[in-house]
């Protein structure tokens, strides 16, 4: 049975693309400087993880974070704010898209560097295991498999047993490139990127980031595994890189997306055509579950208004609230008192 | 001829790539997340293809890459990209590279380059804005160029990746990429290792580096033009080595200093150059030294709060107006 | 009561595990090669076991590890060994543990120390002898302890695994490990972030911290002793806080600054120190401010070259002479 | 072919051992301070894979770095020199133990940091690939597993295609707690070490360290694999931790190694007995080519006999060496004109 239903999952998922879509649209009127990266094309995988979770439990993420908060219950106006580096963001404007968490939902560190977040998220694990309870899960991109920082990570958390599950989101190869059997990352010599964390006999699997049903179920199995004493599970999550997922700053190429794309209607580009047809997670289960009968267009397209009306609202009290007064920067620099 | 800091790296890195077959590039990021100047080193990339490495991310593993290479007889320089990134490869850098020669008994060199696009560079925020340069002040071995104009920018990258027997830190700065400066092509460079005074004064000797040469020449001609105080312009140009004569010359004929710094204010480049003037140039002293340097603080992402830390041309004129008891 | 540093360290790490469940030890290695020391411990690893981890040769995670940990609500310790091998772990340590709780906005605190047993041991060499005190000062967010007397390893270790909210890098020193101190176990510590005047004087001020608090007391002695010369000794006790005021105090007193540093010389702590007496304490000096610390020279390993960068007692009265004109 | 005649090998192995045994010696007497780490019980993996090697190629090594010396050439008297940090040293003592390197033997710069050499050599190998000839060797401990360095220079070496071999002396289990096909080092959770880098899809052999002729075959075959340009390979050589390997300072069980126990004669040290019934490759060595008739006590007795002279001669160069004069700390922190 899964955790969410049939509704709860598309709403999960929407929240997350149509946040993303306001996010892109906001930093091209100029409201915030900077890079930054969005969450299109691997919703279920965040949603599907995060459901299997409970309070307790922690997670780790990277610069591209606001999927996983999202799907973690995290505020859309919070969130928003802090992207625009406003004093109602959870971080008072201090941390801006790069390294948002938000302790009390157990997102209590957020790294930008590659790799960075697996230490981290093994503290995180080692705590839950000292406490005896939770599970703590860390979400990479396929790049982390690069970095010294992966492999120490999954030693220290096979040595000592730690309850952990290492979620890759391998989204680095366009489909069009793919060879059958050769799954290989851009620059990691790997012929699949499990064959490494297995030679360090850490359980590893494969699951389609494009299935959001797959997702669910393989998430609800590695968690539960991790969750009795099993030990650290990795998991690759093959997902088709989204078309407007720059090296730099993301583009909505074919514009707003469309629930009517998934619908039958065609957008007038042509690699999101492709896309759309192949790979967008989201589209795919409005298909798949409106051939099942269990969830009409009609009933997506009211989620997907409230959806967007969280969302314009989460925009406006992000426009709406201040930026913060210049002698906000001195504080928090040094914890004061004891932590919760 | 007037060229931009990033047409200075460039020109540095085809020239040297054409004149020394040694030259290797191992990654070939150099101008950050700056497309324009990105586009600069086209010619570089496609004319010298075999000899740009093409790089996973693996910091640590890169830099070491270029030791060795070094150490046997290419001349490679490592694109560390952000300058933060560096702590990836701290082992390397601080640990191997530059204690080679010296543990060899002088047997091997290690000329090798780290480039590193350091600096508070707008929305970079806690994890992508760190100048290393002091840190990197304590690793005897290594030199640490700090070019404030795009001519320096130009001679002392060639000079690291054609001459230079030793392991070179090369801080550059995403916010120096535009700036431009008059290049003589034929004029030798000034040495590696002496500072530049950018305009001569009187009143007060201001000391810089890196990002910090602009918003200091900034600051004197605001202070010329306002107060009518007559501020001299020391870019240091290096950090290692460090010009500290010329430093001491210039306080000794203004008797005054304020030393701007895009470092954190403990422990940073300021505290150098202020412990080199309390030790060799106290009796030039009128007045108290100054640090105008980033307090204490992580980067933020808000453009308010980093502004606040910010050190500005008008922090710079603020700090010599205060030495002079104005 | 009389103890060793190492006997503090060993008393902290054993009272902070019984005081409170949420004290984890990453690494059990602390008193590095010294074997008589690694004995002080032993009650602590048997009777705790189950929070002593054992480690693979992982720096980087095991750094992590502790962070992450800290963050989510223990307070582990992370034994770093030997003091060079924070640079394998220094991205987790300037990058994550510093920031984790400004970039956070205060949500999370990082209650974590990293114990590194650093500095010029003897035969260390290049590799095995860094003192990385001014660097990670360079990076706001890290407290950094460096205890010159076991009082002060074991009330500051212990401050630090059960008090702290903050990140520690806790300096310690394989050459301290012997020296003893009067411990008063009723007595309150004093408070973390003040200096201690550890012999009062009225000619010079010495300011040190770590290995170099008994050298510059021998010093002391010897001025004392041999030229009639009172000098004052002010241990830092800790880098970060620095204690800036009882420094400027203790110079205002005496008119007269020797530093002794176990950094190397430029962007040293010694150059913190100098720094602060030029921007505050100028009108104090009645001569320049001397540094006496390790040249910019990687530790070789021959013990004539080793001593002839070892700052001394000897150096350290010879540099007070120095300031004192004699 | 073997490139080294019986002789030869035996000499080589000899000439380490000899060595080795004077350091503990002089090391006891207070000659030299500091800990150190010696190569007794590894010696024909040292030989064997120098006796691969070309004049052009290059070697990086660690802190255990004395057989590797001196099977690639370097002069005893002049390293000995250099672990009592005398003038006459490599490196006029500055180096001492840990980091010894001989640069015109193609010994640039050794690391006494755990997996270090690692991306050292990837970068020696740069040079041979760019140069279009040479190969690149180095040798590291099983610990090195545990570093994220390893995994870095693995993936580099296999991306660039690079002209090196990496060795692997794995020393970390004693034989009675081996358990058959469950070979791991004690904190690294891969069941064979041998299964990391095939993960990254670098060929791998693992080899009896015990086993002189076995070794020089692997060695000879892999490397000439690497030089034909096939690209990195791995060679875990499975040796058995001699009982004088203290973590500290190793000491001399059983007193000094004497030729006759490879003749019939029993040391009085039970521990020493073991490994060298069992694991004494030098030994080993020795009887198998006397059984086969290829060199006899009285030929193994003067062998040993002119190394142990060639080490008594070493020894006193270093005694009578001078310490470096005080200001010679000074010299070569910078690099001055062009290197040769
Ligand atoms: C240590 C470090 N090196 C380099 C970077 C620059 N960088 C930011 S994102 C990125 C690519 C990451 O790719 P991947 O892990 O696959 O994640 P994706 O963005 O594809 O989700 C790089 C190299 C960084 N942030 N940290
Ligand atoms: C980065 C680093 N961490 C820790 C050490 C301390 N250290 C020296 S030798 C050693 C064990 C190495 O074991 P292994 O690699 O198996 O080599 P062996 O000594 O067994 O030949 C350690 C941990 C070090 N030198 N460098
Ligand atoms: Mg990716
Ligand atoms: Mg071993």
């Amino acid at each position: 049975m899964p955790k969410l239903t049939v509704a709860e999952r598309v709403t999960a998922m929407l929240r997350i693309r149509r946040f993303e879509e306001q996010c892109i649209r906001l930093s091209k009127e100029g409201q915030f400087p900077g890079h930054y990266h969005v969450y299109i094309g691997q919703e279920p995988t965040a949603v599907a993880a995060c459901a299997a979770l409970a309070a307790e439990d922690f997670v780790f993420s990277t610069w591209r974070n606001h999927g996983h908060l999202l799907a973690r219950g995290a505020a859309a106006d919070r969130m928003m704010a802090e992207i625009l580096g406003k004093a109602g963001g959870y971080a008072g404007g201090r941390s801006g898209t790069l390294h948002l968490s938000v302790r009390e939902l157990g997102v209590p560190a957020t790294s930008a560097l590659v790799g960075a977040s697996l230490p981290l998220a093994t503290g995180g694990a080692l705590a839950c295991k000292r406490r005896g309870s939770g599970v703590t899960v860390v979400f990479f991109g396929d790049a982390a498999l690069e970095e010294g920082a992966f492999y120490e990570a999954m030693i220290i958390a096979a040595v000592w047993k730690l309850p952990i599950l290492f979620v890759c989101e391998n989204n680095s190869i366009p489909p069009a490139q793919r060879k059958r059997g050769q799954y290989t990352s851009s620059t990691l010599p790997a012929a699949r990127l499990a064959d490494v964390p297995q030679s360090l006999q850490i359980a590893t699997e494969v699951v389609d980031g494009a299935d959001a049903d797959a997702l669910a179920g393989c998430f609800e199995r590695l968690v539960a595994e991790v969750r009795s004493g099993g030990g650290p599970r990795f998991v690759e999550v093959r997902c088709t890189r989204w078309p407007g997922n720059f090296p730099l700053w993301p583009e909505l190429p074919g514009g707003e997306w469309q629930l009517a794309w998934a619908y039958g209607q065609q957008p007038d580009h042509a690699d999101m055509a492709a896309w759309l047809q192949q790979s967008d997670p989201v589209l795919l289960y409005l298909r798949k579950q409106a051939a099942a009968g269990a969830l009409d267009r009609a009933q997506a397209e009211a989620i997907d208004a409230s959806v967007r009306a969280e969302m314009t609202a989460a925009v406006r009290f992000a426009l709406d609230s201040p930026l913060p007064a210049a002698n906000e920067a001195y504080e928090h620099v040094w914890a004061q008192g004891r932590q919760a | 001829m007037k060229i931009t800091f990033a047409e200075g790296l460039a020109k540095a890195i085809y020239e040297s790539l054409a004149a020394d077959p040694r030259v290797v590039l191992i990654g070939s990021g150099f101008m950050g997340l700056n497309v324009a100047a990105r586009q600069m080193l086209e010619p570089a990339l496609r004319e010298f293809s075999d000899r740009i490495l093409v790089t996973p991310v693996s910091e640590l593993a890169l830099a070491g890459a270029g030791i060795g290479a070094a150490a046997c007889g290419q001349r490679p320089v490592v694109d560390l990209s952000t300058g933060s990134f560096i702590f990836q490869a701290f082992a390397q850098v601080a640990n191997e590279a530059a204690n080679i020669h010296y543990m060899s008994g002088g047997q091997t060199s290690v000329p090798v380059t780290f480039y590193s696009l350091a600096g508070m560079r707008g929305a970079g925020a806690s994890q992508h804005s760190h100048r290393t340069q002091a840190m990197l002040g304590q690793v005897p071995g290594l030199q640490i160029f700090t070019p404030g104009g795009a001519e320096d920018a130009y001679g002392l990258l060639k000079w690291a990746l054609l001459e230079s027997q030793n392991p070179t830190v090369f801080i550059s700065h995403s916010l120096l990429l535009g700036e431009t400066a008059e290049l003589d092509p034929g004029a030798p460079m000034l040495p590696v290792g002496k500072a530049r005074i950018r305009r001569t004064g009187r009143d007060v000797s201001i000391i810089a580096s890196s990002i910090m040469v602009p918003r200091a020449l900034a600051a004197a001609q605001a202070l010329e033009r306002e107060h009518g105080v007559s501020a001299e312009v020391v870019d240091l140009r290096t950090i290692v080595p460090l010009d500290r004569q010329t430093v001491l010359q210039s306080v000794a004929r203004t008797g005054r200093a304020v030393i701007a710094d895009e470092c954190h204010r403990s422990f940073g480049v300021a505290a150098e150059i202020a412990a080199t003037l309390a030790e060799d140039g106290l009796a030039s002293l009128k007045a108290p030294v100054i640090r105008v340097a980033v307090p204490d603080v992580p980067i933020p992402f808000s453009p308010p709060l980093e502004a606040e830390l910010t050190v500005t041309a008008e922090k710079i004129a603020a700090g010599a107006l205060r030495v002079l008891g104005r």
